[in-house]
């Protein structure tokens, strides 16, 4: 088991260096110049040649790649990723104080996914070839194929204008999670439910089902006991990218709902073209979602005992 | 111990297949006499597996079978599951075939046979755990408590085939089904497995069916031997008789086709498959008649019964 | 095997859609783009069927027009992800050892990395349009490819018939090109259908937050995302090509549900008992 | 013909841990015509010296002569040619075809690979092998699915035959058939050794079988040779306290 932690700690660090040379890199293909943007912010609206050389200079533009990057991340480390071209805040500072926001609605995204998509999966492979199974085989296309930011429109029109249960935008309570959090789990609802229902289907062919049921255990039995276990095998090691998919997805419906996350911090970056917003959103998504895949491998190892055990390859 | 006989009538399994049902087993009737061992032996496709699988109704929702298997005054074809349940394990258990496959690999071996204990039996806690821990000891365990704590995949095929004997053994049961107990291993893990079955036998279920493609251990074990070939029973008789003096053509070549008595092959077949015996196309012995029409049971001496012409 | 009949209907239903999409031009009764100040936001009529939106374009033309450019897009993309991502795959579960392990690094740092984050990033950093959108949708996606084809070559490069090949003599790339992937494809083509269901969403997100294709295309994301304070007034403004959208996208899930179906009754079939 | 010195197999990680030796310095010889058969229990590297004789995985060490030319020396190209020399039969028969491919595009590739002739040539010569391992040709347009056990371990024969290989390596090659399949693989297996003149390597664990096909006899145990000798002579009278344990589990099951 600690071997097992070791080595997934020890691949997560190329991983994030990986994704920091791409938000480096993102940053400097970026259009425009640092320099006379840094000029414009202290207000030299037209600046000289020389005023710009001298910038680059103090900004430390004209050294080598590396050293930039390593500059860079030695600054990103200590929490410091520039400034907003907008209005001068520092933008780390920002996106942590907006993290929980996206953070919350990430996970309680993820909740309902593993609530339903089990829940139905395991119905569905209860009642496999039935019509139970067939509806809800519909529902679950039907949650997966749905643009989710049409979804969206859709469950502002009905839950806030017409029914006026859940506000419409912000976070002011609870409530303000509800309506997101579900468009935003919608797609991975499905593809967990057909996922969990397949995976539980074959468990229950294994021989050692058979066996199971050998010993004169009811299918319900067989079922609970042995089947679903294993069959959350592939579905945990899935839940990583489904996450990922959540974390991303949340700009879209933090834009459509008016969620302050750093996936809409971002957006509306790119609309005022701060492009450091967008370094920084992607270099944060990635450390999260990375620790988060981390924790779900570690899960992972709990649930398969052969895993725990031997540390085996998976 | 001992319990009741099972008697199958007219079994008959189908599978569905790309164009109709392919047939497993065609129109078996057959004693499992109790207090013995009856040896189920044929080659792969003979139908032997599902056979014994349909006594405990684990065939799968897509077989057919149609027939009657009584025992103990209940047909187990038509039986509720509720009823099934009872007997699965608790009267009748299974030793299935590929014991490392047969274990839950995310549960751990001792939780996996107190399940049994559970479910059939009024052992609980301390003395079942006891219980248990004796089962494996008989069986030949060293450590029998590490074992209970261990997963199947810590395990060697040879430990985990007794963890399964001992699991079918929990329930205290009055007949074992053994499913090719010896596929696939190797000449030492073979005998264990024989030492393990005959320990069985001896000790404590003297009614068990055993499934094997396996001459020689049929051979050793089975008071009364039938031999399946391609869904019909062609043959039955007292063990040593049949290996002793064998009747049917197809048991015939089977036994000559053994690796001790210089493996002369069954001829490949000579003629197209006809109406009539199953063997027909590869017979040696074949008649016209045998290629219109179904050869009967037939009698030749007491206790042996032939599916073949040659005895009519 | 035979095609099952409900899988005809959608291939049916898959053709209507491509087909209109490309005759468009032929087919769509006004010009996409043609601005008629005196028809504002018309219901349906005669002479518009699904009415006229804020700037008296015909609704209908537009959706006709709307489906050609991210269908397009979402096919080419995944086809180069497709292509990329089968032989970085194949290379690294073939050779295996140091390339692997290059490979798999690669990979797992674009794993790493959320999809619609890197999408968003690039999209707002090169500015939207379509270049922008093949790079972040082949970026996002070539690693499914790759991760699928990789296991895959190393589960048929454990068959004995693999060993057997080498032991005539048949060197790597004749093993790879006719051993390796004819037995792989089966399963990479489910994951294409299925990834080119997802390049499709994926176009019409980026295109409804302004990131994608930009107005006055005809697009449907763009639509949707013109239509969208317009709701009340004229629904049909977002039903319309959202619907559009659903309808291809559960059509492509689908067939890739049909196709896996197909591929799983074929190595089935070797059941006999 | 084929001569084996100090063959040599480790396994381990790269970063240490328990390094295993699969085959520890094994040596032997095999004549023109022979039949030498190798014994022990499952794992105890008699597969894999069958691999590294074939080359079809590397040796850490070692020679293997064939007609005097160290095949470990050559370079992969180099070895094409003696390829087609020495062929080999694998235990599972459903694996050892490619399931995408037909019966005939199987038995057609290793032709293909050596240029050998054109088309009509090279299907006249598949029939000429199928005729010898009772292959029927209707067999040619199905898929390795569609075969028996038996039927694909003939066409896996059929192919590894073609190239008119001096040397057969037979991996367990029957021992996951039915016991009437067998009889009849095998005494086709003694039928075509004779007719062409084979030296075979047989790897099996039934000790009946062995000792009806095979010359001489090696009985490995955890990666070595604790004896040889003529197939009789081992199994009689066997020396090695193993080979003993061996020969007496087989035969006496009490």
């Amino acid at each position: 088991m600690i071997h097992y932690c070791i080595r997934k700690l020890l691949t997560m660090i190329p991983v994030l260096l990986g994704i920091s040379i791409v938000a480096f890199a993102l940053g400097k293909l970026s259009p425009g110049d640092p320099a006379i943007e840094a000029l414009r912010r202290i207000a030299v609206e037209d600046p000289t040649a020389e005023q710009i050389e001298a910038m680059r200079e103090e900004m430390g533009l004209l050294d080598p790649v590396p050293v930039q990057y390593g500059t860079w991340l030695k600054h990103a480390l200590s929490g410091d990723l520039g400034e907003s071209y907008l209005d001068g805040t520092p933008i780390g500072a920002e996106l942590l104080r907006r993290l929980p926001v996206t953070v919350r609605l990430s996970l309680l995204a993820l909740f309902w996914t593993l609530l339903f998509g089990l829940s139905g999966g395991i119905c569905m492979a209860w009642h496999q070839n039935s019509a139970a199974d067939k509806v809800l085989s519909g529902v679950a296309v039907f949650l997966l194929s749905i643009p989710g930011f049409w979804l969206a429109i859709f469950a502002i029109i009905l839950f806030s204008e017409i029914l006026h249960w859940l506000p419409t935008s912000g976070i002011d309570s609870w409530r303000s999670y509800l309506m997101p959090s579900l468009v935003l789990a919608a797609s991975n609802i499905g593809v967990t439910a057909r996922l969990t229902r397949g995976s539980l289907l074959k468990e229950m062919g294994q021989h050692y089902a058979l066996v199971a049921s050998s010993k004169g255990l009811s299918r319900r039995s067989v079922l609970t006991k042995h089947a679903f276990r294993n069959s959350l095998v592939p579905v945990v090691t899935l839940v990583g990218n489904y996450f990922g998919g959540i974390l991303g997805g949340s700009a879209i419906v933090e834009s459509i709902f008016a969620v302050p996350g750093i996936g809409k911090y971002a957006l509306d970056a790119i609309y005022t073209r701060d492009y450091l917003v967008i370094q920084g959103y992607v270099l944060f998504t990635g450390a999260t979602f990375v620790l988060v895949t981390l924790a779900i491998d570690l899960l992972y190892a709990v649930i398969n005992p052969k895993i725990r055990l031997e540390g085996g390859v998976r | 111990m001992g319990g009741e006989d099972i008697q199958i009538r007219h079994l008959t399994v189908k599978f569905p297949a790309r164009e109709g049902w392919s047939v497993a087993v065609d129109d078996i009737s057959l004693d499992l006499p109790s207090g013995q061992i009856t040896g189920l032996v044929g080659e792969s496709g003979s139908g032997k597996s599902v056979l014994g699988m349909s006594i405990l109704q684990l065939l799968g929702a897509s077989a057919k079978v149609e027939g009657e298997c009584w025992y103990e005054g209940k047909n187990l074809y038509r039986a509720k599951e509720k009823e099934l349940e009872k007997i699965r394990g608790g009267q009748i258990a299974l030793i299935p075939q590929n014991p490392n496959q047969s274990l839950n690999p995310t549960m751990r071996l001792g939780r996996q046979l107190r399940e049994v204990l559970r479910l059939h039996g009024n052992r609980t806690g301390e003395q079942g755990r006891q219980y248990v821990l004796d089962l494996l000891r008989e069986l030949g365990m060293d450590r029998p408590e590490q074992i209970g704590r261990s997963y199947s995949f810590e395990m060697s095929g040879g430990m985990n085939q007794r963890v399964v004997s001992a699991m079918g053994l929990c329930g205290e049961p009055q007949w074992m089904i053994a499913d090719e107990p010896t596929k696939g291993l190797d000449a030492v893990l073979r005998r264990q497995v024989y030492h393990v079955l005959k320990e069985i036998s001896e000790n404590r279920i003297r009614s068990m069916l055993l499934i094997t493609h396996d001459l020689q251990l049929a051979w050793k074990l089975c008071g009364r031997i039938c031999v399946l070939y391609s869904g019909v029973l062609v043959e039955q008789g007292g063990g040593s008789e049949l290996f002793r003096n064998p009747l049917h053509p197809y048991t015939r070549g089977l036994f000559e086709s053994l690796p001790a008595k210089g493996m002369h092959p069954i001829p490949a077949p000579v003629r197209e498959k006809g109406e009539g015996c199953m063997f027909y196309n590869r017979c040696p012995l074949a008649k016209e008649r045998c290629g219109r029409e179904r050869p009967g049971e037939y009698q030749p001496e007491q206790g042996r019964i032939v599916r073949c012409f040659l005895y009519a | 095997m035979r095609v099952r009949r409900s899988t005809w209907i959608l291939i049916g239903i898959l053709a209507i859609l491509v087909g209109v999409s490309m005759l468009a031009p032929v087919l769509a009764p006004y010009e996409p783009n043609a601005i008629d100040m005196s028809r504002i936001q018309e219901g349906p009529s005669a002479a518009h069927w699904l009415g006229t939106d804020n700037l008296g374009r015909d609704v209908l033309s537009r959706v006709m027009y709307g489906g050609r450019q991210s269908m397009l897009l979402a096919v080419i993309a995944t086809s180069c992800s497709l292509l990329l991502g089968m032989t970085v795959g194949v290379v690294a579960g073939y050779f295996g050892g140091f390339i692997d392990t290059c490979l798999t690094i690669v990979s797992n740092i674009f794993q790493g990395l959320p999809g619609t984050t890197l999408m968003i990033a690039i999209a707002g950093i090169m500015g939207g349009g379509i270049d922008s959108l093949l790079l972040s949708l082949v970026l996002t996606s070539w690693v499914s490819f790759s991760r699928l084809a990789r296991g895959e070559t190393m589960a048929v490069c454990g068959e004995n018939f693999i060993e057997g090949e080498r032991s005539v003599g048949a060197g790597s790339f004749r093993i790879i090109v006719r051993n390796v992937l004819p037995n792989i494809i089966g399963n990479l083509a489910v994951v294409f259908t299925t990834r080119v269901g997802r390049a499709v969403l994926s176009v019409a997100s980026l295109s409804f937050l302004g990131l994608g294709l930009q107005p006055p295309t005809p697009d449907w994301g763009v639509m949707i995302s013109d239509a969208r304070g317009m709701f009340r007034s004229s629904p049909l403004l977002v039903i319309a090509p959202g619907a559009c959208i659903f309808v291809l996208s559960m059509c492509v899930n689908l067939l890739g549900d049909a196709l896996r179906d197909y591929m799983d009754v074929r190595s089935d079939a070797g059941f006999d008992k | 013909m084929l001569e084996v010195r100090e063959l040599t197999k480790t396994y381990g990680s790269l970063f240490g841990g328990k390094r295993f030796t699969a085959v520890d310095h094994v040596s032997f010889s095999l004549a023109r015509g022979k039949t030498l058969g190798f014994a022990g229990k499952s794992g105890c590297g008699k597969s894999t010296v069958a691999r590294m004789v074939l080359r079809l995985i590397p040796s850490d060490g070692g020679e293997v002569l064939f007609h005097g030319t160290d095949l470990n020396r050559l370079s992969q190209r180099q070895l094409i040619p003696w390829r087609k020399r020495m062929q080999i039969v694998f235990q599972n028969p459903e694996g050892s075809l490619d399931p995408s491919r037909k019966v005939l595009d199987s038995l057609m590739s290793p032709l293909a690979v050596h240029r050998w002739g054109n088309r009509g040539e090279r299907l006249e010569r598949i029939e000429q092998m199928a005729s010898l391992t009772y292959l029927s040709t209707e067999l040619f347009s199905r898929y390795p699915h569609q075969l028996s056990g038996g039927e694909a371990q003939r066409v896996v024969l059929c192919r590894a035959l073609l190239l008119e290989p001096e040397l057969l390596v037979l991996d367990e090659a029957t021992s996951m058939l039915d016991m009437s399949v067998q009889a009849q693989t095998m005494s086709m297996l003694r039928e075509i050794r004779q007719k062409l003149g084979l030296t075979c390597i047989f790897i099996g664990h039934d000790l009946d079988v062995l000792r009806w096909f095979c010359d001489d006899l090696i009985v490995m145990h955890q990666g070595r040779i604790i004896e040889q000798g003529p197939v009789e002579e081992v199994l009689t009278h066997p020396k090695a306290e193993r080979t003993r344990a061996m020969v007496e589990s087989f035969y006496n099951w009490e």
